[in-house]
């Protein structure tokens, strides 16, 4: 139960509440530059969201089996240049921004070819969005929540699951192209108005943008109160448990350190 | 295409005529995410500056190296290590900063600025002129920063790196310091530095 | 310790891309499109501005353009002669002298020489005045609120007491201005010499109604085409001017004729 | 070997620069991990630690223990408790003078805000019978309204208050026990940080009662 209520929220969340485009800023490139017409916008946001989806298994999969310490790949070879406890402690998630954008250019490019040869006619139609979508802040983004998800999170419970990664990534897809497509009708209705000429072009896309970002704000806090609702208020039966985890470990460790210096 | 810019054209065109964000809608991602305070956009910028230089730096260096099909894996590749040696010295050195900027650090690799100077100018320039160059952009990116970050900060908390400058009777306009007030402020901005612009080529309005 | 650490990161470095520039490497022979090598190196000339200069989607469409249906290859206005000559080399052609490629209005009726103006309160944009019969006497003249200056990303055209002016120096030819006319009076047109004669007028009625909205509209007298044959040719109630064929040696009777003409709708046009 | 040569030229050879700098910057952001990894560690818990005296004894007590350059040894110690099968982490700090006898305790605990997750410390005293204290580390309120949790005199009400009745968010004082006034306009985050302030307390007073020192040791 517990689970289906992260996964509405996550998914609520990442689509319409905490908008990548209009809370979080990522993807504005393309915001301002492919909001033409709508049937372009839509084929790019479609686009963003298949290589978002894609980003993010290929993030969570290395995330966890390679990056963390303890990840299954890193202490398996470490086991054998040293003892099988030490190299559960090797951490390569400094390694994670490069292993991101890595696998996200490698697969933009591959998905290309793989268009390019199979799917002509969709490539003539949106093959172009495929290059810019690399340099995409939105799907690094996605990205990066998932690993701040399952990095350094002292609650084992809270570590994400492949599951609610792809949900953030599939639903943060669909809201963007939300924004995109909202935006690019306002557009379309935007070429025949008026618009003072220095604010022709991108400086009035943003204004709209803002106003958009504004009614969107309106979807603030519906999460905090669902999640309210749907969580069942637990009662006062307590069951206490002290086991002394690698956190605390740490601690005394540097605390120790820190006194006696 | 001038063939053969030399390193101090292409320091003055990044600054102003070629301001990344404001000619070039370049890195409109950061520019908006950040500017809600005058520090962390002041921090950003020279993350930022940092990252460019030597990204250019290497892209320059290794230039006839490389193969057209692989270009961008490289160039991200570049940016990507220097953008997590940023992030990890912020984050030793600056650590309040770090949390503040919090996400946006990583997404310095996406930045449209560094991919697009790398393309244009370091991977066709020799090392001298793609660092002046990148240190123009980054001047330029600074720049529009701090411009945005002012408007916003002054309008937002009614005064500058904590100095009150507005009466205190002026309600803040928490607007501003919110998403919606970023893109806003950042439209009225660019319009205005159109209208300045058309104005001293003498457009029609 | 550390050093084990280095070792794992760059293995696994390593490890990562050697999977994926291989995965990369099948598949780019596997999933290889046979392209016409010539069109990646004609891409690689082009400037890749997609400016539509050559009267072409983009770049990548000229390419295919001059590499499969053999297009002029001098069409490239951002590039230019040194972009003409390299693609020339690539398809064996023979360049040619780059012709610039320019814009003309035709219509030449200043404010003044327009008659039976009507006070138009509506949006001041072409596309939308263009839809009100009788913001003007003529039908085919130029409205005058600047839809093509909007347009134009080089300053190169400018309404002048409210007709459109072409501004020779700044104009590289990228038809943005004849998308934008919704009276479609700009053409583009080849410029074999700085200086060519057009017709500037685009109204196709009898003369008597052309008289009745305008001062300098082509009344279809045909006398341009009596004196100078080979230059203007009739087109209806219009007369056309043959920018093709015109040279310098033709001066003469292109001169004769813009003296004969009783509306004075003809003149040279083109960089001084 | 001449195809293996081809294979290597076709496939991974055009990459070979795409390999080198893998293993070149793998290798160089390893080593800035291995010289930095240490110092960002210290700062994450520093700033932790550096919050608890404070708020178990408040500022004022601080300055003064800083003065005598004495102070508090801190025991952290996690504690999970299951409740309907949901399993809260609570770090819970303890801190003692240099004699040795317990200062206070204090936890550390996080929840669902009105935008984000809100992380704060609740300082108590010995046997957490009184609040003394409210810390909020990390909170991305909205600026403006929710983010006025983060100001002394809105966590102030907290210090001082008994730990028997859990604390009650009212809008206008109704002259109750333990009540705590809302933020105007930010009642969901004001309700979040009590909420959380009354499940650490209501958790972990009993635990406190099993940690204590039965009685103070020596100087440690």
């Amino acid at each position: 139960m517990n689970y289906l209520v992260d996964i509405i929220l996550i998914a609520l969340s990442a689509a319409v509440i905490n908008n990548f485009v209009l809370y979080y800023f990522v993807g504005i490139c393309p915001f301002i530059g492919v909001s033409r017409r709508v049937d372009m916008a839509f084929g790019m946001g479609c686009a963003v969201t298949f290589v978002i989806s894609i980003a993010a298994f290929l993030s969570w999969t290395i995330t966890t089996m390679v990056l963390i310490p303890g990840a299954p790949l890193s202490s398996f070879i470490g086991g054998f240049f040293m003892s099988k406890e030490a190299a559960a402690t090797i951490d390569l998630t400094v390694l994670s921004y490069i292993v991101y954008i890595f696998s996200i250019s490698s697969s933009v490019q591959f998905v290309e070819m793989y268009v390019r040869k199979f799917f002509p006619a969709l490539y003539k139609s949106f093959g172009v969005f495929l290059p810019l979508i690399t340099t995409n802040c939105a799907i690094l983004f996605a990205c990066l929540t998932i690993m701040s998800n399952v990095v350094g999170v002292e609650n084992p419970a809270d570590v994400w699951d492949l599951g609610k990664s792809l949900i953030l990534a599939l639903f943060g897809g669909i809201g963007f192209t939300i924004a995109i497509v909202i935006m690019s009708g306002i557009r379309e209705d935007l070429d025949i108005c008026d618009v003072p000429k220095p604010f022709k072009g991108a400086a009035i896309t943003l204004v709209i943008g803002g106003i958009l970002a504004l009614a969107f704000m309106g979807f603030t806090g519906v999460d905090s109160g669902l999640r309210k609702a749907m969580t069942r208020v637990p009662e006062t039966a307590i069951v206490v448990s002290t086991q002394p985890s690698a956190h605390t470990a740490m601690i005394d460790e540097f605390i120790r350190g820190d006194m006696n210096k | 295409m001038p063939d053969q810019p030399t390193a101090s054209e292409r320091f003055l065109q990044g600054i102003l005529p070629e301001n990344p964000v404001y000619r070039q809608l370049l890195g409109l991602c950061p520019t908006l995410a950040v500017t809600n305070g005058m520090q962390p956009a002041i921090t950003m910028a020279v993350s930022v500056a940092f990252v460019l230089v030597c990204a250019n730096l290497v892209i320059s260096l290794i230039r006839n190296l490389l193969k057209p099909h692989l270009r961008i894996v490289i160039f991200t590749l570049t940016i990507a290590t220097f953008v997590t040696i940023a992030d990890k010295v912020l984050a030793a050195y600056l650590y309040q900063m770090s949390k503040t900027l919090g996400p946006y650090i990583p997404l310095i690799i996406v930045n449209c600025i560094i991919i697009c100077r790398c393309e244009v100018c370091a991977s066709k320039q020799s090392p001298f002129i793609a660092v002046s160059d990148a240190l123009g952009q980054s001047i330029g990116f600074g720049l529009a920063l701090s411009s945005i970050a002012a408007v916003r900060e002054i309008l937002g908390t009614g005064g500058l790196f904590g100095v009150q400058l507005l009466p205190a009777a002026w309600p803040d306009w928490v607007i501003m310091v919110l998403p919606p007030g970023a893109f806003i402020t950042l439209g009225l901005l660019l319009g205005f530095v159109n209208w300045l612009s058309m104005r001293k080529k003498g457009g029609r309005i | 310790m550390i050093e084990i650490t280095i070792g794992i990161a760059a293995g696994t470095m390593l490890g990562m891309a050697v999977i994926m520039s291989y995965i990369l490497g099948w598949a780019n022979k596997k999933f290889r499109v046979e392209v016409d090598p010539r069109v990646e190196s004609v891409l690689e000339i082009l400037p890749g501005a997609n400016c539509g200069g050559c009267s072409y989607l983009g770049c990548s469409e000229y390419a295919v353009a001059v590499a499969t249906d053999n297009a002029p290859v001098n069409r490239c206005p951002v590039g230019g002669e040194s972009c003409a000559l390299a693609i020339a080399k690539i398809m064996g052609v023979e360049a040619g002298a780059i012709i610039p490629h320019r814009a003309i209005v035709h219509c030449g009726a200043k404010k003044e020489d327009r008659l039976g103006r009507t006070e138009y309160r509506g949006e001041h944009l072409c596309a939308a005045a263009t839809l009100v019969a009788g913001v003007q006497g003529c039908t085919f003249g130029c409205l005058g609120f600047g839809d093509c200056v909007d347009s134009c990303k080089y300053d190169a055209i400018h309404v002048i007491d409210g007709l459109a002016v072409v501004d020779y120096d700044n104009c590289i030819g990228c038809g943005a201005c004849v998308k934008a006319c919704p009276r479609a009076i700009i053409t583009m047109t080849d410029f074999h010499e700085p200086q060519i004669p057009t017709v500037k007028c685009s109204n196709r009625d009898k003369g008597k109604d052309v008289t009745s909205v305008c001062n300098r509209g082509c009344i279809g007298c045909r006398i341009c085409a009596k004196t100078a044959p080979d230059l203007f040719v009739m087109n209806g109630n219009i007369a056309v001017a043959n920018h093709e064929e015109y040279r310098e040696e033709m001066g003469a009777s292109a001169l004769e004729a813009i003296e004969k003409c009783p509306k004075d709708c003809i003149g040279y046009i083109g960089m001084n | 070997m001449p195809d293996m040569k081809s294979i290597f030229e076709t496939n991974l050879g055009q990459a070979w620069l795409v390999l080198l700098l893998a293993i070149i910057f793998g290798s160089s952001l390893a080593g800035v991990q291995a010289a930095l990894g240490p110092r960002i560690e210290e700062n994450k818990l520093r700033e932790t630690l550096e919050k608890v005296p404070v708020v178990i004894l408040g500022q004022t007590a601080v300055d003064e223990l800083q003065a005598k350059e004495q102070t508090l040894t801190i025991l952290p110690n996690t504690v999970s408790v299951t409740r309907q099968g949901v399993t809260k982490f609570y770090t819970l700090y303890r801190a003692d003078f240099a004699d040795g006898t317990t200062a206070g305790w204090v936890a550390k605990t996080s929840g669902q805000g009105y935008a984000d997750r809100i992380e704060l410390l609740v300082g108590m005293d010995q046997n957490a019978e009184k609040v003394t204290g409210l810390f909020i580390l990390d909170q991305k309120e909205t600026p403006g309204l929710g983010n006025k949790i983060v100001e002394d005199a809105w966590r102030d009400q907290y210090s001082g208050k008994s730990t028997a009745t859990p604390f009650t968010v009212v809008k206008l004082p109704r002259g109750g026990e333990n009540e705590i006034d809302a933020i105007s306009g930010a009642t969901i985050s004001s309700d979040a940080v009590t909420n959380l302030v009354n499940q650490a307390v209501s958790d972990l007073k009993p635990r406190v009662a099993e940690l204590k020192t039965p009685e103070p040791k020596g100087v440690n």
